[in-house]
C-alpha cells in the first residue's frame, strides 16, 4: 500500500478541486515512503485532482503565490516547504488567503 | 484639540462601567484605551462593526478612510449605513454613526484613497492600525506603510463563507510581506462583488478585529502575532495555525530591506485598489 | 400586510445581489430568508448585532422583544442604539436602527416583559426564535415556550471576556432543558451589571446568532444542534464541544413530560428575570 | 507516581480555582488505577484546589447544577458521570454556564 495522506482545501481552494474541502488519498507506488517530497505531491494533485485550470493552483514547481500550505497544522514554511519528505497519515492544508472586506 | 487624559472622569466612569468591573480591563485599561489612537482603513463590510465597537468600548481617537460613496447593495453586509446614506461618502457616514453612538470618541473622516503619495502622512499619527480594505494592492500598501512607520496592523479578510484574521508587525512577528513576499496573480483574486460574501462573515471577522485592537490598547496583548485565525461559517469551525516568523530576508522588515519608501502597488500587484474592477473568478 | 412571495423582486435582486452570487445561497436562498420570520428576544448585547444582520441579509420579517429603556452604560456594546435613544424603550430604539437600515425588513417591536401569560402568543407567529436574554429564568421560559411551540432556539451568552452558543430543539437534537435539568443556585449566577462584559464579546456571538439563523432559514443547516461552541476572549480561542443528545425523561421535551404548560420561572430558578438585582459575584 | 489528569477551567469556573484555566494534577495513591472514579475526583478537587466557597462548585456529591463537565472533549453524560473511570492523561474539563448578554 502506498502513502496515505489527508488533504484539506480552504478559503476558496477547495473551488479548484471539485469543491471538496477534504480528501483523502492513497498515494501509487511511484511514491517512495521516506524519499517522496512535497515537490511530488504538487504536481500528482495537479494531474489527478485539480479540476479548474494549473496556473490557479501552481506556478513553476510551487504553489502560486497567495496559498499558504500547512503540514500538519504548521506553516509549510517550517517544515522544508518543498522538500518536507512526506510521512503516512500526514496532513496538508492549502488555503487561499482572501483579500475581500 | 483631542489630548491624552491622566485619569476617566466621571462620565466616563458611568458610561464604561461594564468594563471597569473586570480585572482584565478596570480602570487602568479603559485609561489605556482613551489614549490610544486607532485608524480603520476600509468602512465597508470588515470596518463597520469594527469601527463601531471600538468607539463603543472608548478608543479615544478613531480615525476612518475610505473614498468610495455607500451605495444599497453595501447594506446587506456594512451596517455602520444605512439608507438614509446612499450617496454620502462612506467615511462621513461611518462617522456620523460614530458621533451618534459615542460622544467619548473623537473621530476623524479621511475621504480619501490612500495611496503611495498620502499613506505615510495619514498613518504617522495613528497608533494602531487596522487592515479593512478590499483589495491586493492595499493590502501590501498598508503593510509597508505600518512597517515604516512602525505600527501594528491588524488584518481581516473575508469572501463568500470564508474569514481570516491575523496581527501583522507587533511583537517580534511577521509582516505580510514576510509571509506572502509575492502577490497573487490577479486572475487567482477575488473580490466580494465578483465572488459575492454573507454580509455577517465580514461582521464577525471585523469584530475580532476590533476585539484584537481593544487587547493591543488595554495591555491584554493580541493572540494572533504570527498566528492566523481561520473561519468557515459553513461548517462553524474556527481554526488557528501558527505562522512562520518575522524573516530576516523579508523585503521591507528584514536586515537589509530593498524597500525602504513606498512603492507603486498597482504595478507590483498587477491590479488597483478597487473591488469594482471585474476580475475572473478564482 | 406581510405576505410571503413567490419571486424576487428587481430591487431585492440588486440590494441582495453579494448573496446571490453565491451558490451557499443564490436565489433559492435568498427567497427563503425572505420569507422568513425571527423573533429576536432581549435588544442587548447580543440582540444588537443579530438584529442589524438579520435584517441587513434579508429576512424579511423581524420581530424584537425588549422592556427596558435604554441606558448610557449600555452603549458600551448595545451599537444598535446610540445616546439619542437614552430613555427609549430598547426594542422601539432597536426597530428605527432597522427600519433606517432596511426598508426590505417588516420590523415588529414588542415593549412586554415576555412572561409565562404572553410567551406563548408572542412566540407561536414566528419561525425562529433568538434568545438574547440576560437571565436564567427567561432562557428556561424561552426553552420551554419553543418546545411546546416546536420553534428552534438560537442560544447566546456572554459574560467578562467568555461567550458561548447553541442551538436547542432543533433537528432532533437537546433542548435547555435536557442538558441543564435544573437551574444554578441564584448565588452561583453572575450578570453583566455586576461581572462585566467586553462589549465586543456579546458582539462576536451575536453575529454567530445571526449567522446560525440565516444558515437554517436558507436550508444550509446549522452547525451547532447538540454541539456548543465556547469562545475565550482572552486566549481568542474557539472551542466546539459535543453536548448529549436529546433526553427521553426530560421534564419538557421528553417521552412523557411533566411539563405540558408555561410554569413560574422566577420560583423555580429563585431568581427575577432582571439584569439588575444585585447578585453576589461567582 | 499516581495518576496524572489534566484540569481545564472556562467560562468563570477558573475564579474559582485561583484563576488558572489549566492545571495539571498528579493525583496521590489513595486514587487506584483503574479504579478511581470522578466521584473520587471532586471532593479531591474541592479540599485540595478550590479557592472560593464549595457550594459554588459542588452540590451534594456532584457539581452543582449549570456546570458542565466534558471528559476528554465529550459531554461526561455521554461517559458515565460520577462512575466514569479515570485514566492517566485524561483531561477534565469544567465549563460554568453564561446567562449574561
Ligand atoms: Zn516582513
Ligand atoms: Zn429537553
Amino acid at each position: 500500500m502506498g502513502l496515505t495522506i489527508h488533504l484539506q482545501f480552504s478559503g476558496g481552494m477547495e473551488l479548484l478541486f471539485n469543491n471538496e474541502k477534504e480528501k483523502t488519498v492513497t498515494l501509487p507506488d511511484t511514491f517512495t515512503p521516506a524519499l517522496a517530497t512535497l515537490k511530488d505531491l504538487l504536481p500528482w494533485m495537479r494531474d489527478n485532482l485539480l479540476s479548474e485550470r494549473a496556473e490557479l493552483f501552481m506556478q513553476g514547481d510551487t504553489v502560486r503565490p497567495g496559498i499558504l500550505v500547512l503540514i500538519n497544522d504548521a506553516d509549510w514554511e517550517l517544515e522544508g516547504e518543498l522538500e518536507y519528505v512526506l510521512k503516512d497519515d500526514d496532513t496538508i492544508v492549502f488555503i487561499s488567503t482572501l483579500h475581500g472586506g | 484639540e483631542w489630548t491624552h487624559k491622566e485619569s476617566l472622569d466621571n462620565d466616563e466612569i458611568s458610561r464604561f462601567s461594564r468594563q471597569l468591573l473586570m480585572r482584565e480591563i478596570g480602570v487602568q485599561g479603559q485609561l489605556k484605551l482613551r489614549n490610544t489612537t486607532v485608524l480603520v482603513v476600509g468602512a465597508g463590510g470588515l470596518g463597520a462593526p469594527a469601527v463601531m465597537y471600538l468607539a463603543a468600548a472608548g478608543i479615544g481617537r478613531l480615525g476612518i478612510v475610505d473614498y468610495d460613496p455607500v451605495e444599497a447593495s453595501n447594506l446587506q453586509r456594512q451596517i455602520v449605513h444605512d439608507e438614509t446614506r446612499v450617496g454620502m461618502m462612506k467615511a462621513e457616514s461611518a462617522k456620523a454613526t460614530v458621533n451618534r453612538l459615542s460622544s467619548f470618541c473623537d473621530c476623524i473622516a479621511y475621504n480619501t484613497l490612500i495611496e503611495s503619495s498620502n499613506a505615510m502622512d495619514i498613518i504617522r499619527p495613528w497608533d494602531i492600525v487596522v487592515d479593512a480594505t478590499d483589495n491586493v494592492a492595499t493590502r501590501y500598501l498598508l503593510n509597508d506603510a505600518c512597517v515604516l512607520a512602525g505600527k501594528p496592523l491588524v488584518s481581516g479578510s473575508a469572501l463568500r463563507m470564508d474569514g481570516q484574521l491575523t496581527v501583522y508587525n507587533h511583537a517580534g512577528g511577521p509582516c505580510y510581506r514576510c509571509i506572502f513576499p509575492a502577490p497573487p496573480p490577479p486572475e487567482t483574486v477575488t473580490n466580494c462583488s465578483d465572488g459575492g460574501v454573507l454580509g455577517v462573515v465580514p461582521g464577525i471577522i471585523g469584530c475580532l478585529q476590533a476585539l484584537e485592537v481593544i487587547k493591543i490598547a488595554s495591555g491584554l496583548g493580541t493572540s494572533f502575532s504570527q498566528k492566523m485565525l481561520l473561519f468557515d461559517a459553513t461548517s462553524g469551525a474556527f481554526r488557528t495555525i501558527k505562522l512562520r516568523g518575522q524573516s530576516p530576508t523579508c523585503a521591507i522588515c528584514g536586515k537589509n530591506p530593498t524597500i525602504t519608501d513606498l512603492i507603486d502597488y498597482v504595478q507590483f500587484c498587477g491590479a488597483a485598489p478597487t473591488d469594482k474592477t471585474p476580475a475572473q473568478t478564482l
